[in-house]
């Protein structure tokens, strides 16, 4: 497979400049069974998130009397990428749980809720490079419609190098083809970056340009941060509303 | 502790309501919830479809791969039914490989569209003995608000009928659409006393877990059966289900045909 | 593989009317260990039973405080087909499994033993169609062998839709090539057939012939019920024998 | 609680006869129990046995499918041997995947078999380094009374013995019988101070688990040997031990080949 | 519950150390464990290095075998990493197949591998997309005394460093060194406060698990980074970690080239 | 495959006499985390051995209120063999160490520690032929070297059959084809061979030739036990020195 150029003429594959996101959108309270959910596409990703807790932990040996364990899922759906996969957890979805989950624990008020249990699932419906990102702010949100108390909001980004290039949030051709990738979330808090909580990186970059990339991703992050915000309040408005008739 | 109390006081609820001749939601006995189907969802699916019934919600995606063709068959093609209950479409699934539960959802699924012959599987063959095309339908529960089971089925057919066989990205010819000759439509009631409640609720579940699927086609011809739920059926009652399920079935063929119908205009 | 005529001259290929019963073959008490046991034929199918129980339920909180927890285990020898089985359950035992528990649930009377288990294990040694059904037949002769209470018993038999009949207890050759399968269980109380306790189809028949088929499965269950109660029967007047002399 | 005082009793009661000289079931010492055989039971399978010792019961399905050889063994065919304690034969079994027991059955039967070279594998072979049969000998306890062991190894010799290679269904040549040079005999012997018992029963073994199986072939060599169970072994008890087994295994093979004669006229 | 105090006591300890800007060890916060490597351990692996970083002490071993190549890289051949945490390393690890843990262990060795271009994959291929050489790196801990991560990169490499790649064995022309082009070096460090301790020992890890590990090449790229750990980070001193990782990993880079130097030697 | 000669001029493949074992190399105390440990070569064979315990058994319904309970993981790596070894436990690996912890079972003095358990993990780091032999030489070495409190040591050596003589300690050609393999082990205690602890054997020999092997495998044994004796010896005297220090 021949590499093909990613960067024509100072514009992306798919007509975006190097630091423009992917169309997003994001729909909360999605699911009825689930305490907190939403709805979030980024670019052709497709995910959908769900809160569960606090609530119980079985086998009560799992429970730790003095915080909440926090439990990360995510999957994929065997029908969202372009060769059907298994269905069940491989190496990389364990992966990405980990580090995801990782990213959540230090922000979730665990100290509140001993003994419970919070349980943080994501489906990838369909993928199209950075998933994990996609499905960690659907996953903030979906924390938040289910009013677990948080220290701030997690938001994600990922940047690549590109034809040489820094760009952010790399859709399939470029996670592919690019010469690096570089997830990366943070937390938010009083509508300012206060810190990492999940960093990866795969490829080739020099540290300048690691560096280059970090301010990129927080540019980004900002964006997607508002529309998080604009969701919630978007729901918390129709709930005004409806109490109000 | 609490928690078996509200359970109680529901089902204590659930079942005056029904005994009094109503359901808890206001629908009649023989109502289905409303349903709302989009297909082609997903875009790196040849078919899918997202179904809401009611506050249920699943979506089924169907891939399609060329591979060997079973020997006692070797001119037709293969269905694969899976379905995964994830752990965020109720607070009651767990993580793990597919449990009994899962395992029946599947192959009621199957035996629906395997039994009614909607697809024609010899039309699937591409080299006799050789080479043939599967088709795996997988379901994927996103919001288990009750009758699961309808759902998928309603699901798995809508996608299907919006599938496109990729035969050209394979090198196998062009592209052609997935040949859907029936609608099987499965009813699932659930047994109250001796009432017979359609189309049944999470909250109406709370009374059992008494369930009876009858899956027709077109013709009205039953394909499928499957009672499921640990208790005892009376024989006049299953006659009842018969007629019942055949009459809602052709109802509910007629709103799915006209919905997908609405949506060949749109992803909405 | 062309589908073969599977009525010949009104009969079918084993040379049965109809509404005939293969051979059936009931013997009571065949195991030590079991607590109670049974061991079927019908036609080539070849099926023992073994109960155990009620028993203590390990591990514990897998106890139900109110009633006895059944577990039902239908399982197929690796040389019970044409074509070696893997050993070890595939979705299709885990449904029979399921299927065929919820049939002896509401029959059983679990409330008398709170707290225990109840284990029926079914193997098949050999298969030729209606194994779920021979199975069950099994089963609850070899329940009542090991003196478990139960509110009547359990008969089960499947009927078919062949070349366009209906004819009862299906053999191999009309389960593949057949238009539909209907395998059913009742439950028999004072020599009456009293409900449907499991009852599954697959196929193509018309609302008319699946009531004809229940009636006719009646009919066969009623004789399958006479040979279940002689074989028992048999037993305990074997029993009373031996404790005579 | 009162379960484990009934073990006791029981335990006591095995214990102090022994050391009396006797057995609970009046056998001696040196004494099997009834070994009855019946053949061809599953005519489903290309050779099958289901054998009873005293109460236990075994029954061994062979089934004959063609496949590659090992590399290392281009020309002869492949014995894969598997058994399978379903919960059905004993209180202690449980479902799930082989452990370690049944998995210790399954090699020391095989063992048996393969090297004592009771089987000639290269007259399995169909075509070198290509083409051979595989021999599937499938263990499945119905019934454990004690002593297993010995069960399933008679029970395998047994069904060997009587398969048939279905050459023709797979059209490589005319069927024939599975060519058996030996029948190996396991003995096991249960320790108990310094008496050796053979062919415990399980009432027997409530003593404790101190088993001994030696296999030997018709020239009365030694094919293969498991010490089985949490004890030490005098060195001179082992040289008891093989001497005894030896001498049964003979005893044993007479009676096996006896019943299989017999068992040739019919089923029963 | 005393264990926990001791658990509280030595946390304690190492923590008001870090403060006061020492190590329980006597370590500078920037100072590596000394390195022991010695390759070739086993003759039976195409390639093996065993290295001690302290106390812990991890063995790579790396087998090639030939096999298909991925239907997107025909021309290429395959590197799969895999990681045993095998419970005789460790009080803590529990048999059974890898965990959360060993599987990230494993992604980011690898990964640190691949992405640095190490292994020429283009010269592994032996018939474009039919037969291409498959590299399997298997990472097996033998005494975790804490950062496996950095012991298991540097002995893999170490290990791909000295693997012959077995061509005469499957005939497909001469044996030949692995073409190995760079040495990614990484360089895990523990967050504390402030603080950033490289390379720390499982005591100093009883601190908290705030772990960030950078992977560079020998032109001082960044090749791989992962957080591991739940802790934020904050931006600067993540900047800080980076300068400090690529100026150890030369360092690193340098003792590892003298130390595989001596090894050409001689086995120790 | 052609069998190849294996006896030369009454000498084997590798030079040695027929009672003539391996060179044998036993290293006590090489891990750092485990309570015991011992490294060892036998031959070709690399073992490493480590012991945990006595400790607290998880979950506590496998505790046994008289005695520890011995667990005993035989593991191969997956480099140790000439083919890759697919990770985890095969049906062999599960049999050995099943007769190899029934080996150690009645030789620890289990009722020490009630309600504990103790731990040996053995790892073959390479294969060559009496790897089980080998691991439980590692193993006894490693239990003494725990402080585990024992009747007498374990030390275990195979012979085998090949080309009509009985050899000390097979390597790998003579256990491939050879005529039979008889791994034992045996318990010593005050420098005397006392019992039997593991006795297995596959291939064909005559009642008389096994008994010259076992008389063969005791002279090999009282070998290794000077060896596992010295190995221990050493590390004692170099703890001495130390806290003379």
């Amino acid at each position: 497979m021949e590499k093909p150029k990613l960067i024509i003429n100072g514009k992306r594959l798919d007509g975006r400049d190097f630091e423009e996101l992917r169309p997003i959108k994001i729909q909360v309270d999605v699911l009825k069974r689930a305490d907190g959910s939403c709805y979030l596409e980024m670019g052709k990703n497709k995910i959908i998130a769900a809160v569960y807790g606090p609530r119980e932990v079985h086998p009560r040996h799992l429970q730790d009397p003095s915080k909440a364990v926090i439990r990360y899922r995510y999957n994929m759906a065997p029908f969202s990428v372009e060769e059907r996969k298994k269905p069940g957890p491989d190496r990389r979805s364990i992966e990405i749980s980990k580090v995801s989950r990782e990213a959540l624990e230090p922000v979730i008020m665990k100290e509140l809720f001993p003994r419970s249990g919070i349980d943080v699932f994501v489906e990838v419906l369909q993928a199209d490079a950075g998933t994990r990102t996609a499905c960690l702010n659907a996953a903030s949100v979906a924390l938040i419609d289910a009013g677990v108390m948080m220290k701030g909001i997690i938001t994600s980004v990922a940047v690549a190098k590109v034809d040489g290039h820094i760009v952010l949030d790399p859709m399939k051709e470029e996670d592919f083809y690019g010469e690096a990738d570089l997830p990366v979330a943070f937390l938010i808090r009083n509508d300012k970056i206060e810190s990492i909580a999940l960093l990866q990186m795969d490829g080739k970059m020099s540290v300048d340009e690691v560096k280059e990339g970090i301010k990129l991703a927080k540019k980004g992050a900002m964006q997607i941060y508002k529309l998080q915000r604009e969701a919630i309040m978007k729901k918390y408005m129709e709930d005004e509303e409806k109490e109000e008739v | 502790m609490s928690e078996d109390i509200l359970m109680d006081i529901k089902r204590d609820y659930v079942l005056s309501k029904i005994r009094s001749g109503e359901r808890i939601d206001g629908r009649k006995f023989d109502e289905f919830r409303p349903i709302e189907v989009k297909t082609n969802i997903i875009e790196k699916a040849e078919g899918s479809a997202l179904i809401k019934l009611g506050n249920t919600q699943v979506i089924v995606g169907v891939k399609m791969q060329i591979g060997e063709p079973f020997p006692d068959t070797p001119d037709m093609g293969i269905i694969i039914t899976n379905a995964e209950l994830v752990p965020l479409a109720s607070p009651t699934f767990e993580p793990g490989p597919p449990d009994e539960n899962s395992i029946e959802l599947a192959r009621v699924v199957d035996r629906g569209i395997r039994e009614s012959e909607a697809i024609d599987l010899r039309k699937l063959c591409i080299e006799e003995g050789e080479k043939v095309w599967i088709i795996f339908i997988d379901i994927h529960a996103l919001d288990d608000d009750g009758n699961l089971m309808d759902a998928s089925s309603i699901a798995a057919i809508s996608a299907l009928m919006n599938t496109v066989v990729p035969a050209s990205k394979f090198e196998v010819g062009d592209d052609f659409n997935l040949p859907v000759n029936d609608i099987p439509i499965s009813v699932t009631s659930l047994i109250v006393d001796d009432k017979l409640i359609v189309d049944p609720s999470r909250d109406e579940m709370s009374v059992g877990n008494n369930l009876f699927t009858i899956t027709s086609n077109k013709e009205s011809n039953i394909v499928a059966m499957q009672k499921s739920g640990s208790y005892l059926l009376d024989e006049e009652k299953f006659y009842e289900l018969l007629d019942l399920s055949v009459s809602k079935a052709k109802e509910i063929r007629e709103i799915l045909i006209n919905q997908l119908k609405g949506g060949e205009n749109g992803e909405n």
